[in-house]
């Protein structure tokens, strides 16, 4: 696990996360920041759990960030991420994508943040006032 | 053969185990494992889907597993909630 | 001027204007961060000096957040930006779109710093070691 | 009829001031002005653009400018660095 692809139960900082990728030759950076939300189907989120299976998180964050640099071959990136248990509001991921120009790292970073959500071992479960759930797990 | 598997998130809830050994006599691939999940655990059925990883990379059904294999179940990650 | 936009001379913390725009609601955040790149046209570039029309340019981006708002509804944005003189590799502009998912915040960051670059009255002058030049202003 | 002008950027730099008062007999649009300020000050036309904002809005080719109006010169924007 580098600098960059990191997986932590520590609060995210996010120019921290932006300060690993910003550099003098790259002048547009994307972050995306992906919060706790309060309430999803109208129910109140009391907190989140995530779990994740680390090892296998670190080698996919790491494969999205090759795939991003063979599209984006100029870019810096920086996947962290959350685990353990959040409150509403607190960030689970950060990602940072420095590029020369603007409109590529906008595109690298909708990329890496899409990809994380599909590939990368890490759940959550919801937990409510009266029960819990893991979330995306059912139909 | 005996295997090992890995299990988080609802698939852990589900066989109520981090971990999970399993015995089967002659060649065992993804598909054939995958069945055996179901079978034993018929909740595993209910899920959106699940995947198996071998050695912390996600493995096709045709995927042949072997003593020693890193495995593990992965249960839909964590979606879309942002 | 409010807090959510913002024209100063003090170095932009990333921090403190996603904060502005967290909200329990918002899921998902898009940040750009504008940074002052070292070399244009393969000169170096010892500093910026940046000027503002100030009381139009908040007009203006009070603006950009208003049309975006009509797009988005429920987003929540901040627009900062930096003026006078500005190193190599500090933020000149810091925008943060919150939004309830992902494809919106996005969205809505790239139309923010789209529309800033056309119309925001802000000017740059790249001082290079041999000369300096308002970025921009000729063909 | 008198304005004052802002200018801002290369446009104060080729002007040599921050402010220009200009004095009009009769009516005067943006279009004029623009024109005026050309023949006074030729480096203008080698600008990619210039616009003419009133009272803190870009105004068009054929608003009328009074007295009074917050009148600025707006050279192009700073453009595409990243």
């Amino acid at each position: 696990m580098s600098d960059l692809i990191h997986i932590t139960n520590d609060i995210l900082e996010v120019e921290k996360i932006v300060s690993l990728v910003s550099h003098p030759e790259l002048g547009g950076i994307s972050v995306f920041i992906g919060a706790v939300r309060n309430r999803t189907q109208g129910k109140n989120v009391v907190r989140l759990e995530y779990e994740a299976y680390e090892p296998m998180a670190v080698a996919e964050m790491t494969r999205i960030c090759n795939r991003l640099k063979e599209q984006w071959s100029d870019a810096r990136v920086a996947i962290h991420h959350r685990v353990g248990i959040l409150t509403v509001g607190e960030a689970a991921v950060v990602i940072a994508v420095a590029t020369p120009h603007r409109d590529h790292a906008f595109a690298a970073c909708k990329f890496a943040i899409d990809t994380l959500k599909e590939t990368v071992p890490i759940w959550k479960k919801e937990v409510f006032e009266d029960g819990e759930v893991w979330v995306a797990a059912h139909p | 053969m005996k295997i090992q598997v890995l299990l988080f998130g609802i698939a852990r809830d589900i066989v109520g185990s981090s971990q999970l050994s399993l015995s089967h006599d002659g060649a065992l691939d993804v598909k054939t494992f995958k069945q055996i999940l179901k079978d034993k655990y018929p909740k595993m059925s209910h899920l959106s889907y699940f995947k198996v990883a071998v050695n912390q990379e996600f493995a096709k059904d045709d995927r042949v597993l072997n003593e020693g294999d890193e495995i593990a179940l992965i249960p839909p990650v964590s979606g879309g909630s942002f």
